[in-house]
């Protein structure tokens, strides 16, 4: 339609762009309510996130949760597929990080854990989607509604688990015991200070590389495999799919054992890179700001990872401000995180229609000229 | 002179996004008159009949109704101004009654069931004034089309209306249900109603309409009084130069048979919707299957090209025998030799979001010619696509253009192009030349009859007569899932099989090769 | 020893849990700021991550002591204190063996002995209940000391015990709290304890509903509901931390493990003007004997957590 | 026997009226909301939206019919931001949803803080600034004169507060509305076919947005209940916890009808009284049952529902789907 005349930039770049400071004025204006300048608590956050090594720090290592959680959302779009469920998949994802940790980090070394982490946490994750997408493509149940029952479903056994089975006698807190350290992915500033690079501890670790990798890897999957064709072949147009000889049921398994999988590599950098022990509650969130990273990054790799920095830099930046503003509460980042899941999920086209005519009305003597060539 | 129109018209315009839907529309209906609007698939014709019922919102323009000027800005403006429409696409709540769906919009009053008992007397007179009988209790989803489309017709004379729209109204109605439906709409007139008809069947223009009005890409060609054009000037008028409806035809044997179908049953939620067919389509000839819409000739083609499976029966495609237990998908098919072109380019034969390249590799993209292990042979597939698309006269030749920015005539080249080009066999066509325009009709036309030439089997599906008995070697009539009847081509003209699409044996054909079929 | 910059960080719930986070913040924070000025640094994670987050950040920007409320914070404090090993942090109801770690811990037991017995003194149906938070060993201890206490004053009384969860969600649900407490009054309940946090509230809310007498915990919550409270379990966390940070002011402060029981007391029964019209001078004597009987090894207590069972 | 019975059988169901009256008024909201098209995962920010201005207004006016009031106003308003987002600007309603509840998690601490300085709690209520228990006429004589019976009448149905039978008035009063209205004829066939509707004449953007208010009404009355219509007396952060989903997942059960949606609502209702009453407690011959077990059964249920391995849940045809003239 009129998108053939609009260019690309357009609704990649600034569309997106209108959203966010939609999103971040009206948060402005919410600071102003509770007495906060919102140009200093912008400076706070700015800072406290990219101005100096260890923001930099905790703001890339929230950023790989969001790359992971991201990139499974989007994948699932990818295949008209709404995987509301990262957050049930990622904790699930958990429970067989903590299991082979503990039980196999004893015996196996370092080298042999690390290919095993990444397995278990993808096959727990990939498992914990595969129920919900085999229902949607054998029984036709809306993935929707079953990926959010399966996030509460996921939490109660996980609750079991940690209750009942993983907590060590005598200890309180519903946590596993801490893994065995061959099972934990080397810190960056460790890393880094192998090469002679010196950089402030941080939970950054080497997941961050593993994420970017994955981004990489969802791109090549999606527009360069015969799989990743038949996934988007799927989304499009399902009976067109089924014209080409896309087998519904299996694309749809394929698709959400990916995603799946995605989202359960979340445990690898917050388990296995940072706390080093299986806690209740773990994901905290990340798996539904997911959806919003993926809206933001327009489901496209490259887009994803540059919206999981900018989730990053909230939630640390969002954290700092706790720090320095002890007044204000750190629930303001959730009402941010919420607006700029409205504006640039539900109200993605508000701005778009007066956007696209403000750019039409700017270049008009060019569209004007095209009509009347054809006429 | 002027209210003795009942809809005038004056520089109705419309674009979606890009397409120039309705250019500068004016339009005058006689009161009291049937008005027929004839246009290709495309042409604007349901979009304007949509603005006047205030579907949608014009850009710019006037409508006068009864000589009055009126703003329509919603379809309850339009129903105040006494019009009703009978929509192309059914506007029925499918799991509501009859009853329920009539009064939508006119319940007389907030409490339901009140309503409910002077809507029933209502709808009951009507239902005997016209002779459009329905069960008032009965749901639509259980209705079979026919039945609905009366309660679409109800609906619009239970709100009173002075001027019907009907838009397409006898593509789903058998000759006769026409019939009666025409009979009903000249009563209307001879009352003083005034109805709008759109259809594509010129037959149906000269019957029963007074006036027509012709449009072209959008615009108002021509109007003219009915007595004073006929079938070839109409034809002539859509789309702008002379039409030629024929194609030549080699006389040649045919060879082998290459698809052999016995006892073909397909049931779905315990509903028989292929009942016990058997026919075979032989090297160098064109079967033709001729029948209303709705009478399982789309799911035969499924199950053909294995999209669907079926229930009990063989298929033998090109050698292959299939059985309901073995498993094919559309992939396995087209193993076998087998290119299906299907019916509807936009939901089945191309991904609107998909490029050139994209759409060219549909249901080959597991081929090992494009892909190099794991990865899609992109390069290749580039130059493969530019390749067909300069043979097949793609315009414009661009691989890296959206599916969706292509016209019509050109999308179904490329659907063809795709198919053709793997030299199948056994080449199964559906409506081959739906909203395209008639020079790429004659090309596409010009197409499948090469195929045959070149010794394939041709299973062609269409609702088009004409195109029907021009490329067919055979044809057969399907009826409620079977075949009802088979006839030569050079046996074959409209009424004969109009009759039998309607399920009745004319005296003179031979409805004994249905059995022979079996031998 | 490090420079001497407090800082507190509460549990998820908040420092204003009208329980065992606010003792801390009323008791500890306000008074420290009121003695010596607002030097207290506090932080209130929103999630798991930003616990341990919080701690490590109050720890590079060089805080000392800093003082991690409950038995949630463990491992963090585990982690960070070893990654600071020359700074100095505490901990409340939980043991980290460390040097640099003050582990604090309460004989709740004993307290809620004293509370137990009041329940027994009041109730007039011979049925008193406890509700507790999170299902763990620690709050077993809190019911285990209470049935104790009950059955030492009246061996008839008979004593409903729920929980609330398994999941620290169980410390903020008066919901729950108020569905658990009215199933407890409806079987005859006139007395009931809340060991439960947030929870409590609900609890509290439905005693007064009922008109029966609910008995709050860790601060003291008799303000709550007036005229139904019959008293408040004291856990003196407030006091702990203050002693904590004020033992770094003046240079004394040591590592390792604390004690607040009766005798020091870290745990107690709260009378104010909110309850004074509840507690008879024969309640008061009596109990003040017991208080006195327990502090001097005449009754002996059994602590749920030395066997993990309330059997002795 | 007497006992067992009243501390498993009454007591239980006794909780089970209380635990399901904000679901039941949930899930007629939903219920309003789908039925017109609208998917609504928003119910559980609605929900606590509501809560949170029923308890703020009534701390401040010491009335709890304006903290009703304030309550029905704020869902109402959250539900036209919510209908802005998915009927004006055609966004999609599970995002929109979802940013309505993370959005209304935040806020409401925020200003609860602000306002009330204590954590984002509201100040705990008495008197007329809560609903409180009505006792039926003789509920406590029949219950200890009448064996079994009594305690029915006595226990499970006298004592609630107003809200709470106003909240069960509303199942019989929505099926009317729904079945036996003008309003509930044109709401039903908006959720199953808007075209139809539009061609009828009724504007589909002011049905939706009608169905919405009605869900923001309900909803309003549901937090209002959870913050001061029952055994609780203020708001506290979060305390809807889950409870949205919940009664959506109530609202599936019954098949999108109030009094079905009702009896999905008794039996998720009836599982938490029993799950409460089940914690920790040792049950002779099995040992302490976890509790978890008991607390996901609703969502199981849901998804074997959802499957169709119980019937078949058929959603109203549109939901979800924004309505738009323009083809793709
Ligand atoms: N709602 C819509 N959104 C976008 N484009 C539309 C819409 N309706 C129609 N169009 C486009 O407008 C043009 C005119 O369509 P219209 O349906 O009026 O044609 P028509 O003459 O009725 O054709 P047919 O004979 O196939 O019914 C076509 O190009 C069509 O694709
Ligand atoms: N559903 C639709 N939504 C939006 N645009 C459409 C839709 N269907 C068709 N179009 C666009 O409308 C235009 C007209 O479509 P149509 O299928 O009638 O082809 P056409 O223009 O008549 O082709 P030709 O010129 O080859 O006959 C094309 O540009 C097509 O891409
Ligand atoms: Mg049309
Ligand atoms: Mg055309």
């Amino acid at each position: 339609m009129s998108s053939q005349r609009i260019p690309g930039w357009i609704n990649y770049a600034v569309v997106p762009l209108a959203n966010i400071l939609m999103a971040f004025f009206v948060s402005a204006l919410v600071f102003v309510y509770v007495g906060v300048d919102p140009i200093d608590a912008a400076k706070v956050m700015w800072e406290g996130a990219f101005g100096y090594s260890e923001g930099w720090g905790y703001t890339l290592y929230y950023a790989t949760g969001f790359i992971f959680t991201g990139l499974a959302v989007s994948i699932a779009f990818h295949c008209q597929l709404f995987n509301i469920g990262g957050e049930g998949q990622a904790y699930f994802a958990g429970l067989g990080v903590a299991l082979v940790s503990l039980y196999l980090g004893d015996v196996l070394p370092f080298w042999l854990m690390m290919p095993l982490l990444i397995i278990a946490a993808g096959l727990f994750g990939a498992g914990w989607a595969f129920i919900p997408a085999y229902l949607q493509a054998k029984r036709g149940s809306h993935i929707v509604i079953t990926t959010i029952m399966f996030n509460f479903i996921a939490a109660s056994i996980m609750a079991y688990f940690l209750v009942e089975v993983l907590k060590p006698p005598m200890s309180m807190a519903p946590e596993s015991a801490v893994f065995p350290v061959s099972s934990w992915i080397p810190k960056m500033h460790d890393f880094l200070g192998a090469f002679g690079y010196e950089m402030t501890a941080t939970p950054l670790n080497l997941t961050f590389i593993f994420g970017l990798i994955c981004a990489v890897l969802v791109w090549f999957f999606l527009w360069n495999t015969r799989w990743g064709y038949e996934i988007r072949a799927q989304g499009f147009n399902p009976s067109a799919a089924k014209y080409a000889g896309i087998d519904p049921i299996k694309i749809t398994l394929l698709t959400m054992a990916v995603s799946g999988m995605l989202a359960g590599f979340f445990a690898l950098n917050t388990l296995s890179g940072d706390m080093h022990q299986l806690k209740l509650n773990y994901v905290a969130g990340f798996g539904f700001t997911g959806i919003a990273v993926s809206l933001m990054g327009r489901n496209h790799p490259v887009g994803i990872v540059l919206a999981s920095i900018l989730f990053g830099f909230l939630y640390q930046g969002g954290a700092e401000l706790a720090f320095e503003f002890p007044g204000i509460d750190s629930k303001i980042i959730v009402v941010l995180q919420g607006l700029i899941i409205l504006f640039s999920g539900a109200l993605e086209y508000m701005f778009k229609p007066s956007i696209e005519k403000l750019y039409l009305k700017a270049t008009g003597w060019r569209a004007d000229k095209e009509e009347a060539q054809n006429a | 002179m002027t209210d003795s129109y009942a809809i005038e018209l004056q520089g109705i315009d419309k674009k979606f996004g890009d397409v120039h839907a309705n250019k500068a529309i004016d339009l005058q209906v006689r009161k009291g008159s049937i008005h027929g609007i004839v246009g290709e698939n495309g042409a604007g014709k349901s979009t304007l009949m949509s603005i006047i019922y205030g579907f949608y919102r014009a850009d710019a323009g006037h409508i006068r109704i009864n000589g009055k000027e009126v703003r329509i800005n919603g379809s309850q403006d339009a129903i105040a101004a006494g019009i009703g429409m009978v929509h192309q696409h059914f506007m029925l709540v499918e799991n509501f009654t009859v009853l329920e769906n009539v009064m939508l919009g006119t319940e007389g009053g907030a409490a339901l069931d009140k309503g409910k008992v002077a809507a029933r007397a209502e709808l009951e007179r009507l239902e005997r004034d016209y002779g459009l009988e329905v069960d008032p209790d009965a749901i639509i989803e259980e209705l079979p089309v026919g039945l609905q489309q009366r309660v679409e017709i109800l609906k619009a004379l239970y709100r009173g209306a002075e001027i019907l729209i009907l838009d397409e109204p006898t593509g789903v109605l058998t000759p006769q249900e026409t019939e009666h439906l025409f009979k009903i709409l000249k009563a209307l007139r001879d009352q003083g109603t005034t109805v709008i008809l759109i259809t594509h069947k010129l037959r149906e223009i000269m019957a029963v309409t007074d006036h027509v009005s012709v449009m072209r890409q959008g615009g108002m060609v021509a109007h003219v009084d009915t007595v004073d054009t006929d079938r070839n000037a109409l034809a002539e008028l859509m789309v702008g130069r002379k039409v030629r409806f024929t194609v030549d035809r080699i006389a040649h044997e045919a060879g082998d048979v290459r698809l052999k179908v016995e006892n073909l049953v397909v049931e779905r939620e315990g509903v028989r919707l292929i009942n016990d067919l058997s026919f075979e389509v032989r090297a160098g000839e064109i079967l033709g299957v001729a029948g209303v819409s709705g009478n399982g000739q789309s799911l035969l083609m499924k199950v053909l090209a294995g999209i669907e499976g079926f229930t009990s029966g063989k298929i033998t495609l090109n050698g292959h025998e299939l059985l309901p237990t073995t498993t094919t998908s559309p992939l396995v098919v087209r193993e076998m030799g087998v290119g299906h072109v299907p019916e509807d380019r936009h939901k089945m034969g191309l991904i609107n979001k998909f490029d050139a390249k994209e759409a060219f590799i549909m249901g080959y993209h597991k081929s090992d010619k494009y892909n190099k292990g794991w990865l899609q042979d992109k390069k290749f597939i580039r130059q493969d696509t530019q390749e067909k698309m300069t043979t097949w006269d793609v315009r414009p030749d661009d691989p890296d253009l959206k599916t969706a920015s292509f016209s019509g005539g050109n999308q179904q080249k490329i659907v063809i192009a795709r198919e053709v080009e793997k030299n199948p066999d056994v080449f199964l066509v559906g409506q081959p030349t739906r909203g395209v325009d008639i020079g790429a009709i004659e090309f596409i036309h010009k197409r499948v009859m090469d195929m045959r030439n070149e010794g394939k089997a041709v299973l062609l599906v269409s609702v088009e007569l004409d195109e029907i008995m021009s490329l067919s070697d055979r044809i057969v009539v399907m009826y409620a899932g079977n075949i009802v009847g088979e006839l030569k081509a050079e046996a074959a003209d409209e009424k004969t099989l109009g009759l039998m699409m309607a399920n009745i044996m004319p005296d003179d054909v031979d409805t004994t090769v249905k059995e022979s079929a079996h031998e | 020893a490090p420079k001497f910059a407090p800082a507190v960080v509460y549990d998820q719930a908040g420092k204003n849990d009208k329980s065992f986070n606010e003792a801390v913040y009323r008791n500890g924070v306000l008074r420290f700021a009121a003695d010596f000025g607002p030097v207290v640094a506090e932080f209130e994670p929103q999630s798991e991550t930003q616990m341990e987050q919080g701690l490590r950040r109050l720890a590079q920007k060089g805080r000392s002591p800093i003082i991690a409320i409950g038995f949630t914070f463990g491992s963090a404090v585990e982690k960070v204190a070893k990654e600071f090993p020359d700074l100095q942090f505490a901990i409340i109801d939980m043991v980290v063996d460390l040097p640099n770690v003050q582990s604090i811990v309460f004989a709740e037991h004993q307290g809620s002995f004293l509370v137990g017995a009041l329940a027994a003194m009041a109730s007039e149906t011979d049925k008193v209940g406890f509700i507790g938070g999170m299902d763990i060993p620690l709050i077993r201890k809190f019911a285990c000391g209470y049935a104790q206490g009950a059955k030492y004053v009246n061996y008839e009384v008979e004593v409903f015990e729920n929980m609330t969860g398994t999941t620290p969600a169980a410390w903020g649900n008066p919901t729950k709290g108020a569905e658990l407490a009215q199933a407890q009054i409806s079987k005859g309940a006139d007395v009931i304890f809340a060991a439960a946090g947030g929870t409590g509230i609900g609890v509290y809310q439905a005693a007064a509903d009922a008109g029966v007498y609910a008995i709050g915990v860790d601060s003291n919550q008799n303000y709550m509901q007036p005229g139904t409270m019959l008293t408040s379990m004291l856990k003196r966390v407030g006091v702990a931390a203050y002693d904590s940070w004020k033992e770094a002011r003046d240079g004394t402060w040591k590592g390792g493990f604390k004690v607040m029981d009766l005798t020091n007391g870290g745990v107690d029964w709260a009378l104010d003007d909110y309850n004074s019209s509840l507690i008879t001078a024969d309640m008061k004597s009596w109990v003040e004997e017991i208080k006195a009987d327990i502090k001097s090894g005449e009754i002996v207590v059994h602590d749920y957590m030395s066997t993990n069972s309330c059997e002795m | 026997m007497l006992d067992f019975w009243f501390s498993w059988v009454i007591l239980p169901l006794d909780s089970m009226m209380r635990l399901s009256t904000p679901l039941v008024l949930l899930a007629l909201a939903g219920m309003f909301s789908e039925r017109s098209g609208v998917v609504n995962i928003a119910l559980e920010g609605k929900l606590l939206a509501a809560a949170f201005a029923s308890a703020s207004a009534a701390a401040v006016t010491g009335s709890a019919w304006i903290g009703l009031l304030a309550a029905i106003a704020t869902t109402i308003m959250v539900a036209m931001l919510h209908g802005f987002a998915t009927i004006t600007h055609k966004g999609d309603q599970i995002v929109s949803g979802m940013a309505i509840n993370i959005l209304v998690a935040g806020i409401t601490v925020i200003l609860g803080r602000l306002w009330f300085n204590q954590g984002g709690q509201t100040p705990n209520l008495r008197g007329d600034a809560r609903f409180q228990g009505i006792d039926f006429p003789g509920a406590a004589w029949i219950q200890e004169n009448v064996p079994f019976v009594g305690s029915v009448y006595g226990e499970i149905l006298s004592g609630h507060s107003v809200m709470l039978y106003l909240a069960y008035l509303m199942v019989p009063i929505s099926w009317y509305v729904l079945f036996h209205t003008r309003f509930g004829l044109r709401l039903r066939a908006v959720g199953e076919n808007p075209a139809a509707v539009d061609t009828a004449g009724i504007s589909v953007v002011a049905m939706r947005y009608k169905a919405l208010v009605v869900c923001g009404i309900l909803a309003g009355f549901a937090g209002t209940y959870l913050a001061i219509g029952g055994n609780t007396a203020q708001f506290m952060p979060n305390m809807s916890a889950g409870k949205g989903y919940i009664a959506l997942a109530a609202l599936i059960f019954g098949k999108w009808r109030p009094v079905q949606a009702m009896m999905g609502c008794f039996l998720f209702g009836l599982l938490e009284a029993y799950a409460i009453r089940l914690q920790g407690v040792e049950i002779m011959g099995i040992g302490t049952v976890p509790v978890q077990f008991i607390e996901m059964v609703p969502y199981v249920l849901t998804v074997v529902l959802l499957a169709g391995f119980i019937g078949r849940a058929n959603p109203p045809k549109s939901v979800g789907v924004p309505y738009s003239k323009e083809r793709e």
